[in-house]
Parts: C-alpha cells; sequence; structure tokens
C-alpha cells in the first residue's frame, strides 16, 4: 500500500524504521525521566499529596460536583445553542436578502468575539441588569456566552451540513414537483441532521473545554474552579491540576470517539450520500471559510 | 462620549494581544509542522506520539493549560524562558508557550488536513515517471498542499487571536485583563463590551477575509 | 441555585422558625472558611455560626454561600444572603455600599516564609520573590514603599502562592496574618512556615450587611459581645488558629476600628 | 415486465407537447442556448446529441426549469412555464427526468424514493402509492430490491430506480440527461432497455445521450446540437449516414467506429 | 506529428520484455491476483479486459511497483523488480504510466509535466527538456496548450498530455490503465489514435481498456481476466468471435452490441 508521501517500504525503508523508533524511544524516555526527576525533587510525588484521589470524599465534595456543573452548562449551552443555530443557518440561506444579511452579519460577529469576553460581559450585564442571585449569575453568565458564540458556530455547521449535500438531490426532489418546503423537510434537512452529528458532537469538546473559562474568570464553580478549592482543603495544588486535566482529557476522548465513530459509521452507512462534516471540520470553523462561501457554489 | 476610555490604556493591551498572538503563531507553526511530520511518519511510534499529543492537548481546556505552564513548568519544572526574576516577562512567556503548545495541536491537524487533500494519484504519478521520495515529497505533494492548508491555517489563527484573552488568567496585561478591569471600575459597561468587541472584529475579521481571498486564489484548480 | 424562593435571605428570623439563614463565607480559605466534605471549617464559620445561633438559626438551618471577594457587596445588596462573614475588613469605600458589624478580629498584612527563611523585615524583601493573588493590592504596596527592588509573583489563589512557597519558587507570600496562619496550620504543611509577625497594616475583620439594615447589625454585635464575653471567641481562635505560631490580637471592641 | 399505463390519454391526444420559442440562456459571458427553437410532438422520442459543453443538459435542465432562461418561450402541453410556487411543482411534477448521476434520495429506501412524490405531490394515499410504486420497480425490473438504500444498488439498477421514480408521477414528457454514462459498460444495455420499452409504450421522450444504438432504433427524430445551437435535426437513419453540417460529420467520425 | 525515437535500441534487441511469474497479491482476505504468469515480448501490445474488479489495475501497478506483490516474481528487461530506492526509481522511470484519471500536476503547466522528469530524473538539461517536451505535446496534438495548466484542459488533451509526459522519460515499455474511461466520448478517439500510433511505431504496450475497437486494431494479444486470474489468452479476432470460456463469453456479451 502506498499512501501520498510514502511509497510501499522495501527491506531498507523498514530497517530504517526500526532504528528511527528505537531512537525516539530513547527520546521519549529520556523526557519522561526528566519529568518524573522534576516531580521526585520537588516532592511532588509524594503519596500524601495523591491520597485525596483515593477519598471518596474529595471526589463527591468538590471533583464531582464540579463536573456535574461543567456538563450542566455544557448540555444547557448546546441545547439552547442547537435551535438557535439552525434559525440563523438557515436564514443565512434564504432567498430574501433582508433576512439573509442581518443573520449573515450576527453571525459574523459572535464569532469574532473571544468566549471570554463574552462571558465577562454577560456577567456583568446580569449583575447590574437583572436579579439573577448570585449563586446563579455565574451558570447564566457562563450559559450566555457559550450559546451566543456555538450558535454562530452551529449556524454555519447547519449552513455547511446542507450545502454538504450533492446537488442532485434538491435538483431530483424539484424535479417530481416537491416544492421548496418539502424539499428541506423531506430530502435536505433529514440528510443534512446526519451528516452534520459527528460535527455537533465534537463541537461539544469545545463547549465544554469552554466552560473552564467561566471558572477562572468569572467564579463558576465547574470542574477546573472546584479544583481551587479542592487544593485548598488538601493542600496538593500540582496533583489536583494533573488529575483535572485528565478528567478532561478522558471525559472530551470519550465525546471525540464518539464523533468520528459516529462519522465512520455514517460514511459506511448505505443511508446517506455520504455527505457528513467530520470533526476536524469544526474544530475551529472560522471566518476565512465564510469570507469564501460568500462566493458562487459553483467550485469545480 | 468616550470620556471612559480615559487613564486605561487600550490600545496597548490590544498591542500585547497583539504580539501575543503573533509570537504564539510563529512557535506554534513550527512546532505544529514538527508534530505534522511525526504525524504522517512511516515510524508507528512516532505516529503514535504526534495522535497522543494532538488528542491529549486538544481535549484539555486551554485555561488549565495556561494556569499549568504558571505553577507547573515555572515552578516544578523551573521552566523560566530566561526569566526567572522578571515574573512580568515571565508570564508573558510563559501564556505564550501555552499558546504553543495549545495551538500546535491544531496546526499539525491543519497541516496533515491540508496533506490529504493532495489525491494519491499525483504522488504516484511522480513515483511513475521515476521521481525519489524526497523530490515527490518537495516537487509534487508540498507545493500542493501548501496551497490548501492556508484556510485551514487562517482559521487556527483567528481562534489564537480570540484565545490570547486566556493569559487573563495568569495575570498578563492584555485586552481582557484590562476589559475586566474596567467593568470593575467603571459604570458604562455595555459601552466597554462594545471597544473590545470591536477591537477584536478589527483584529480577526480582515485577517480572515484576507487569508480566505488568499487561499482561493492560491487553490490549486483539479 | 433551587432556593430562589427565600431569595430575602432568612428575613423571616422568627427565632427557631423552619427558615433557613444564608450566610456568605470563603469556600477556599483553610482557617477561617473552608469547605470540607463533610461540612465547612474556619474562624469565619465559626464566628458566623454563633451568631446565626444567636440571631434564632441552629446549624443546620444555615446555608452556606460563596462569597468571593469581588462578590461580597453585591450579593448583600441583592440581599442573596443575609451576612457575609469572609475576611471582610471594614474599609471607608466599602461602608459607603454596606454596613458592617463588629470588628470580631484585627488581622495585620505579613509575611509568610519557610522555617528556615531570613527573611524578618519588609525591607529584607528586597531581589526576594514574593507572591501575592492577581489584583491584590497588599503586595503592590510593599513594592512600591518598602521593598522597591522585590519581585511580584502573581498567582490565582493563595494555594498556589503557599505550593510554590513549598516548592521555592518564591520566598514569601503576604496577605493577612490570620490568612496566612489557617494555611500555615494545614496538616500537610504543619512546621514548614512561619510568620514575620510584622504588622504591616490593619485589617478590622468585620461582618458584612445589607445597608440600613441597622437591625441585624445590632443584633450581630450583641451577639459578638456575647461571643467573646462568654469564651466561645478564644475557643475558636485556639481551634483555627492554633496549630501556627500566630499570636493573635485581643478580641477587639465592637464599633472599635483601628486604623 | 407488467406494463403501467403511461399517461395513456396523453399520447391519444394530438399536437405538440413541448415547444421552445428562440430561447437564449447565458452563463456569464458564455452563451450556452442560442436561439433555441424545438417542438416536440406527443409520443415522440427525440435523441439530442452533441459533443461535451455544447449545451445539451443545459437545454433539459431548462425544460424543468431547472435553470432559469434569458429570453424565450418554454410551454408544456400548450401552458407556458411557471416562473415560481405551485404551478411550477406542479408543471415539474409533469415532466419526468432522470439525472446522469441518478440522484435518488440517499436517506430513503428504493421503495419510498419511489412513493416519496406520490404522497407528497401527487397526495396518493400509502396504499395506493406502495402498490403503484411497486408496479413500477417491477416494470423496470428491480422489484426484488425495494427495501434497499440507494447506496446498496449497483449503478445500472439505481438508474433503472430513478426511472420509475419519474415515471410514478405519471409524467407527459421524460426528459434523459445522459442516463447511461455513468455506468459501467456492462450495465448500460439494461437501462437501455427500460428505455426502449418505454418509447415503445408511447413515451413522450428527450433523451441526451451517445448510445448510437438506442438512437438509431428508438428515436424518431435527431437533434445535434454544437456550441449552444441546434445545427441539424433529421429522422436518425439519414443523420448517421448522411449528415448534412460539416459539425456533425465531424462530430460521427470522432464518436463512431473506434 | 513528428517522430520521435521510441526507445528504438528496445525493438532492435529481442526476448522478453515484461515477465510475471506466479504473481499473489491480496487486499486483506482479497485474493486479487491470483498465480499470475504473463509475458510481453519486446514490441508486443497486450490488451487486458475483464470484469470490474477482476484486478485489472492491480496488475498494472504491480508491474510499476505502485503496489507490492506478496509472492511471485517480476522482472522488467531480465531484471527483477528492485524493492525500493534509487533502483525502483529508475526503473519506474524506465516503464511509462497512464492513469484512468490523468494524474497531471495539478499546480504544473502543461509543458512543465512533461518536463520535470526529464530534468530530475534523467538531468537533462532545461533547454533540451523544453525541446522534447515540445516536440512531444506536438507530437500528441496538443502542442499549442503548452503553456496551460491541466484543469484549463478537457480530458481527452489532459491524457495526451500524460501520455507525452510517460514518453518523455524514454521508456521500454507503457503501461495503460483504462486510459480512455474517464474520457466524453468525442474524445476516445483523438486518445485511441495516440496510442495506436505508439503501437504502430513499436512501442511495446500493456493496456487495459473496454475499447474493443482498439484491441482489435492494435494489439497482438487479448488477456481476459477474470476474479484475480487469469482466464483466457487470444489473438483478438479469436478471442473475439470465438471465445473460449464461459466467463469471457457472459462478459463479452454484456459488453457489446448496444
Ligand atoms: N452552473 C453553471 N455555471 C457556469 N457555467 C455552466 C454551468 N453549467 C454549465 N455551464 C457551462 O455551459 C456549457 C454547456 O453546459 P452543458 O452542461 O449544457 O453541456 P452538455 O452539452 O450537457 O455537455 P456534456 O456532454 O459535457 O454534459 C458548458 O461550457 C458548461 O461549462
Ligand atoms: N487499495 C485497495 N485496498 C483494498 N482493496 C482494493 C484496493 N485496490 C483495489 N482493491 C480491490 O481489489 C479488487 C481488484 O481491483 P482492481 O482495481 O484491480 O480491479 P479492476 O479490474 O481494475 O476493476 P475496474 O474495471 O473497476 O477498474 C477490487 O475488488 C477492489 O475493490
Ligand atoms: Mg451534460
Ligand atoms: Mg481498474
Amino acid at each position: 500500500m502506498s499512501s501520498v508521501l510514502y511509497d510501499a517500504p522495501g527491506p531498507r525503508a523498514k530497517r530504517r524504521n526500526i532504528i528511527l523508533s528505537v531512537v525516539f524511544f530513547a527520546l521519549l524516555a529520556l523526557l519522561a525521566w526528566w519529568i518524573y526527576r522534576a516531580l521526585d525533587d520537588k516532592g511532588q510525588l509524594e503519596w500524601a499529596l495523591w491520597e485525596p484521589f483515593t477519598e471518596s470524599e474529595a471526589w463527591t465534595t468538590y471533583l464531582l460536583p464540579g463536573l456535574g456543573n461543567t456538563l450542566k452548562a455544557a448540555g444547557l449551552s448546546m441545547i439552547i445553542a442547537l435551535p438557535l443555530g439552525a434559525f440563523f443557518g438557515i436564514a443565512r440561506m434564504s432567498d430574501h436578502r433582508w433576512v439573509r444579511i442581518p443573520a449573515g452579519a450576527v453571525v459574523e460577529f459572535f464569532r469574532a468575539i473571544p468566549v471570554l469576553l463574552l462571558m465577562l460581559f454577560a456577567n456583568e450585564f446580569y449583575a447590574r441588569s437583572t436579579d439573577v442571585s448570585t449563586d446563579d449569575r455565574p451558570l447564566y453568565a457562563v450559559v450566555t456566552g457559550l450559546v451566543l458564540y456555538n450558535a454562530s458556530v452551529l449556524a454555519e455547521i447547519v449552513r455547511a451540513g446542507i450545502l454538504a449535500l450533492p446537488k442532485g438531490q434538491t435538483e431530483a426532489a424539484q424535479a417530481i414537483g416537491l416544492r421548496k418546503g418539502q424539499t428541506m423537510t423531506n430530502v435536505l434537512l433529514p440528510q443534512a441532521v446526519t451528516a452534520m452529528l459527528p460535527a455537533i458532537v465534537s463541537q461539544l469538546v469545545v463547549i465544554v473545554k469552554d466552560t473552564a473559562l467561566g471558572g477562572v474568570m468569572i467564579g463558576f464553580t465547574e470542574l477546573l474552579n472546584s479544583r481551587g478549592t479542592l487544593a485548598a482543603f488538601y493542600a496538593t495544588v500540582i496533583p489536583s491540576f494533573i488529575v483535572v486535566a485528565i478528567m478532561y482529557i478522558i471525559l472530551n476522548f470519550i465525546l471525540t470517539s464518539f464523533a468520528s465513530w459516529l462519522e465512520g459509521r455514517l460514511r459506511r452507512s448505505k443511508r446517506s450520500t455520504g455527505a457528513v462534516l467530520g470533526a476536524e471540520d469544526v474544530e475551529e470553523l472560522n471566518a476565512a471559510e465564510i469570507g469564501g462561501a460568500y462566493g458562487s457554489g459553483a467550485s469545480a | 462620549m468616550f470620556d471612559f476610555l480615559e487613564g486605561y490604556d487600550v490600545l496597548g493591551a490590544f498591542w500585547t494581544t497583539v504580539q501575543l498572538t503573533l509570537l504564539s503563531a510563529v512557535g506554534s507553526l513550527i512546532w505544529g509542522t514538527l508534530l505534522a511530520a511525526m504525524r504522517v511518519s512511516p515510524v508507528p511510534l512516532m505516529r503514535g506520539f504526534g495522535t497522543a499529543y494532538v488528542n491529549i492537548v486538544r481535549n484539555i481546556p486551554l485555561t488549565v493549560i495556561i494556569v499549568f505552564t504558571s505553577i507547573g513548568l515555572a515552578d516544578i519544572f523551573r521552566v523560566t524562558l530566561g526569566a526567572a526574576d522578571d515574573f512580568e516577562a515571565l508570564s508573558f512567556r510563559l501564556s505564550i508557550l501555552g499558546f504553543v503548545a495549545y495551538t500546535a495541536a491544531f496546526v499539525c491537524e491543519a497541516i496533515r488536513s491540508g496533506i490529504n487533500t493532495v489525491p494519491v494519484g499525483q504522488a504516484e504519478a511522480a513515483r511513475a515517471i521515476g521521481l525519489s521520495f524526497t523530490q515527490v515529497l518537495w516537487l509534487i505533494v508540498l507545493p500542493q498542499a501548501f496551497r490548501s492548508v492556508i484556510g485551514p491555517l487562517a482559521n487556527v489563527l483567528i481562534a489564537l487571536t480570540k484565545n490570547t484573552t486566556v493569559a487573563a488568567a495568569i495575570g498578563v496585561a492584555e485586552a481582557a485583563t484590562l476589559m475586566k478591569e474596567m467593568i470593575e471600575n467603571e459604570a458604562q459597561t455595555l459601552a466597554i463590551g462594545a471597544v473590545f468587541a470591536f477591537g477584536f472584529v478589527v483584529l480577526t475579521l480582515p485577517t480572515g477575509l484576507f487569508l480566505g481571498w488568499l487561499s482561493k486564489r492560491l487553490a490549486v484548480k483539479r | 441555585g433551587s432556593d430562589d424562593d427565600d431569595s430575602d435571605a432568612g428575613s423571616g428570623s422568627t427565632a427557631g422558625g423552619g427558615d433557613t439563614i444564608k450566610i456568605g463565607i470563603k469556600y477556599d480559605q483553610p482557617g477561617l472558611g473552608l469547605k470540607e466534605p463533610n461540612g465547612y471549617s474556619g474562624f469565619d464559620v465559626d464566628v458566623a455560626t454563633y451568631v446565626a445561633k444567636e440571631l434564632g438559626y441552629d446549624a443546620d438551618q444555615i446555608e452556606w454561600v460563596e462569597t468571593k471577594s469581588a462578590d461580597r457587596e453585591s450579593a448583600l445588596a441583592r440581599g442573596d444572603v443575609k451576612f457575609i462573614a469572609a475576611t471582610y475588613s471594614i474599609t471607608e469605600e466599602r461602608q459607603e455600599k454596606v454596613d458592617f458589624a463588629g470588628p470580631y478580629l484585627l488581622a495585620h498584612q505579613d509575611l509568610l516564609t519557610k522555617t528556615d527563611s531570613d527573611i524578618t523585615e519588609a525591607t529584607d524583601l528586597n531581589g526576594k520573590r514574593l507572591c501575592s493573588v492577581t489584583g491584590s493590592t497588599s503586595a503592590q504596596n510593599i513594592k512600591d514603599e518598602i521593598a522597591p527592588d522585590a519581585q511580584l509573583r502573581e498567582y490565582g489563589t493563595y494555594s498556589e502562592c503557599i505550593a510554590g512557597l513549598q516548592s521555592g519558587a518564591v520566598d514569601a507570600v503576604t496577605t493577612d496574618d490570620s490568612i496566612l496562619a489557617g494555611y500555615a496550620a494545614q496538616e500537610q504543611y504543619k512546621g514548614q512556615f512561619k510568620l514575620a509577625g510584622l504588622k504591616l497594616s490593619n485589617e478590622n475583620y468585620g461582618i458584612g450587611v445589607k445597608k440600613g439594615d441597622t437591625e441585624t447589625v445590632n443584633n450581630i454585635n450583641t451577639a459578638l459581645e456575647k461571643m467573646v464575653s462568654d469564651g466561645a471567641w478564644d475557643t475558636a481562635v485556639k481551634d483555627n488558629f492554633g496549630p501556627a505560631d500566630y499570636k493573635n490580637e485581643p478580641a477587639p471592641k465592637i464599633g472599635d476600628i483601628v486604623s | 415486465m407488467t406494463k403501467v399505463s403511461v399517461a395513456k390519454e396523453d399520447v391519444a391526444a394530438s399536437g405538440d407537447l413541448v415547444v421552445l420559442k428562440s430561447v437564449n440562456k447565458h452563463f456569464g459571458a458564455l452563451h450556452v442556448l442560442q436561439d433555441i427553437d424545438l417542438t416536440i410532438a406527443r409520443g415522440e422520442v427525440v435523441v439530442v446529441i452533441g459533443p461535451s459543453g455544447s449545451g445539451k443538459s443545459t437545454l433539459c435542465r431548462a425544460i424543468n426549469r431547472l435553470e432559469t432562461i434569458d429570453s424565450g418561450a418554454i410551454a408544456i402541453d400548450g401552458k407556458p412555464l411557471p416562473a415560481e410556487g405551485k404551478e411550477l411543482a406542479r408543471l415539474r411534477a409533469d415532466v419526468g427526468m432522470v439525472f446522469q448521476s441518478f440522484n435518488l434520495f440517499a436517506h430513503k429506501t428504493v421503495l419510498e424514493n419511489v412513493m416519496l412524490g406520490q404522497i407528497k405531490v401527487r397526495k396518493a394515499d400509502k396504499k395506493k402509492a406502495e402498490e403503484k410504486a411497486r408496479g413500477l420497480l417491477d416494470r423496470v425490473g428491480v422489484a426484488n430490491q425495494a427495501d434497499k438504500y440507494p447506496a446498496q444498488l449497483s449503478g445500472g439498477q439505481q438508474q433503472r430506480v430513478a426511472i420509475a421514480r419519474a415515471l410514478a408521477m405519471d409524467p407527459k414528457v421524460m426528459l434523459f440527461d445522459e442516463p447511461t454514462s455513468a455506468l459501467d459498460p456492462e450495465m448500460i444495455n439494461e437501462v437501455l432497455e427500460v428505455m426502449q420499452q418505454l418509447a415503445r409504450d408511447g413515451m413522450t421522450m428527450i433523451v441526451v445521450t451517445h448510445e448510437m444504438g438506442f438512437a438509431r432504433s428508438a428515436a424518431n427524430r435527431v437533434v445535434f446540437m454544437a456550441d449552444g445551437k441546434i445545427v441539424e435535426e433529421a429522422v436518425p437513419d439519414q443523420f448517421f449516414s448522411n449528415p448534412r453540417s460539416d459539425r456533425a460529420k465531424d462530430f460521427l467520425s470522432k464518436i463512431l467506429h473506434h
């Protein structure tokens, strides 16, 4: 089997690869040793620092409630952002200028601004102009920031999902006499939704990660913030960071794996045109693509 | 109307944002290219390392990485980047290190997907006329991959610009830090929000449009 | 936040009723206000519990609310909590926005160093690395006025400063001695740190109450006086700061603000 | 193959079914349809041939208004082509279209593909629609594939389903745009046979194709297009044995005998 | 067409040019090449036909080592196929390959496409390479397109450029993998003509194709493959008029006369 970069390897290539493997392994081992030594020197490997994480209280008091809030904020944001995103996505494809252009402007605007600023601003807005209680305010602010940003990204995913379908699907639907609305609901949306699923799941990863901004900047008690309280009680700073990082990795890894499993399944599925928006199409969907998308749909 | 801006160095804060962005961009381009080279290498161990790096780093919140550079890298691993005693410079440099570590994962993926857009047929045709490995790489694959990578890289750059606000978490005096400070001290929340939003729109939108245009222009016609 | 229905926290303060009272504290300050697996500990918590008892609420009627430094005024203004005991120094600026009962503790800005450190004076900080939390004014004061050559390192929380002190990344941590004592007294750090004992400032800890709620202020002041006179105050100090070599000031007189 | 009535009432009636009058169409600077006049009588089978890019597909698509035209007029069964809305949808249902790339609805089974239009456009009830769909699938020889998804079928089978889907609307005329050119050589015949049978049953058909065998045996007329113009029209035998225009001669010489 | 010398020294020499001995190849569980024995003499033109998936492309690609084989041996001009490195590259330069999808270098002009191999592999100087490239482009009839990019050319033109690119290396043998099946019908002949001329000039050729006309007129031998095996070998006339195996009869019945 050959790839874009490599010819099918012969015996010499195979030998060279083995040597490279050994050298690289040695380098990795060296790095691991250095990390181990540094941690050991600073006493970070002492059992006392790690022991708390074997106690159920550390989890039930700090980490799990924090994780719960992380998931709550992420879930809420996704649930609110989805319909909003679908609305703006479809509005952006409208035949009418006065619908298409404002929708496009809103989407572009919120995608250009850092989520962190949106959160800070929302937090201040709720504090000054509403009577949301202090308990709830950080959650509100985090969810608001995430919704504004992610609805715009989802709007682009929805649009891309529909545009990714072969043009022939629309034409065939029109050719048997289906009207615009019927074509959208009977032919395009069902296929686009399937095509978008992996993209939507992997957008959840972005949302989960962004909840941590709320922890550091506006005191939302999500996982990263709960780590602070935990670290104060158990006096275990570095280990708590490592544990929390691993929790994020596992959580997001589950989501990513689910997304790519879904993607693979859909691509192989006998029920799709093969138009699938993968995880990679989303991670940081951005203005550059959109600038291009204004052009004609006819790219050869 | 804009008198609430008095006494605040908004331009200075955005200048820090720009510096963070540019320096991190250069760093992550280098590290990301190396990672991409590993990810597409024929050596399974390197591929494994590249894949693991990308999948781990992409799944950690940037905030965690940035805070960790400060209390972990600097304090435990003594990575002080030549600024052991100048803490202002230290957190600036550490945050760049964090952005590089994080953004490189995305750069790597952009480059890898750029390479994947080159049809295998191009490489096979090149091999079939007797070009060697390096010739195929430098004459055929990379020139084509480079062009299709501009678009995705532009997205990474824009995301990076926005992500630099996370440096506020370790006290780097960039735009988000200043906005937080101003919001605490001044009454015109809406106006402050608008000023900073506008600042980022100015930073990201033209970049996106220009690079989008460039990638269209350079795109390999197939 | 399932308790929005009770937004004017514990206003129905008829003693011993089925009501609850919401009190604002810190969650991450060992020795003062700390969230633990089975409850809350610290001097602020003990004082607040005692006061609540005097106001007619048993310990199990208290709902603790985390009030971070920046949030304290607005939480009171909106009535989210009845009162706040969270290392809340009485200052003129704050008195414009909230009313204070107390003070109930006189703390001072101080330095925490390793036991074997040779820093004994603030001026020793020249050329040394001093840690404080982001946005704190106390560290800035030292750098501006006492030790201009000190290096200021800012972290998100004091826990991280303390960890930095332990690992040698910084040479000293500065903030209120009570807070520092709380850390020094923690099981994990016992015997490793010492307080320099400098009285760089006076911090009069008061209990914050919504502006204009004079009745509650008076009730709390009465409770605080009783706490001192029946020895509960001393016990609380011993329990929370005892393990550190923290020499606390005697209980301040109500309304007696040391500036 | 079971016979299903194919718009019999139309075959009986007389007159022209499709009329194009000086139709013009540009793509930017490209003048793809230049003053096209074309009339197709009821029951007639017209084959359109011509070099790539000559505008054959555009012509087909214009008749169904998948492409708008810049000037001129198109009428189907005496009525001018509506510009939009319900009337356009109704007209499109009367004009069956078969694409080069099949374009079956990927998320629906073969049976559902054939039923969809009947239910949503013709408002047929589900049972009747299914009955008819099964009949049509049987007619095109893929009855046993009814519950599969398009991707599970070979190209030849997919194209036959696409024909059945179009027939399900009881169209007055069928447009075929290179229906066999995306197929593996072994599958071309099975599709051409279905089309031949359709022609014999009296369906009015416009077929863009390069299959000379089909043109010879099934067409009443061959229309030769080049550079957006209709260059020549003739009965097949005459066209193939004795093309008048040089353009056609040249084209035929390229396409035959290899 | 200008004549350019096509590996004349080889035509003169005698003996077998390409020899495959019990070659086996699997893709996972799929046994795509099963004990293939095939010998191609100098100057011979062999057409390989067979149903889709029978392994024709894999066979072609194995001869150029674009696919590795699991067992058996392949020799070109008496030398076994090198496994890698410089020797492999040198051998590949001696074996020209033309793909179904052209695979012209998309970022280089037509002229650069034809010059690249000469300069980088044959180390020819730029001027000579350009001269030769222009000669070859003229020979395949696209001299006037030299400065365009591949995407600006029609399929037929692209394929002719691809042939010129392969010829520029003075190959000993040329492999064609369905060179016309991605082309519009009018363009097929222009490519086949170039190939026919090449055959007449004495080039050794292995051609996978469904173009029976070409097989009849240009091939010395037809090899029929099915399911990874060579089922039948014969001279064209005999194969088309009187195939021996049922597999071949069945295949021919599907593919002819439509
Ligand atoms: N949507 C479009 N935008 C711009 N140009 C187009 C579009 N569709 C077709 N064209 C151009 O119009 C011309 C006629 O196209 P058309 O598809 O009708 O030709 P055709 O005769 O069907 O060719 P083929 O045999 O290749 O299918 C071609 O030059 C084509 O490139
Ligand atoms: N890289 C690959 N990995 C797995 N299977 C493959 C690969 N390449 C080809 N195959 C399979 O091997 C078999 C033979 O393929 P091959 O392309 O040689 O057939 P072919 O005779 O050229 O067919 P066609 O006429 O469709 O080109 C097919 O079943 C194909 O699906
Ligand atoms: Mg066409
Ligand atoms: Mg093949």
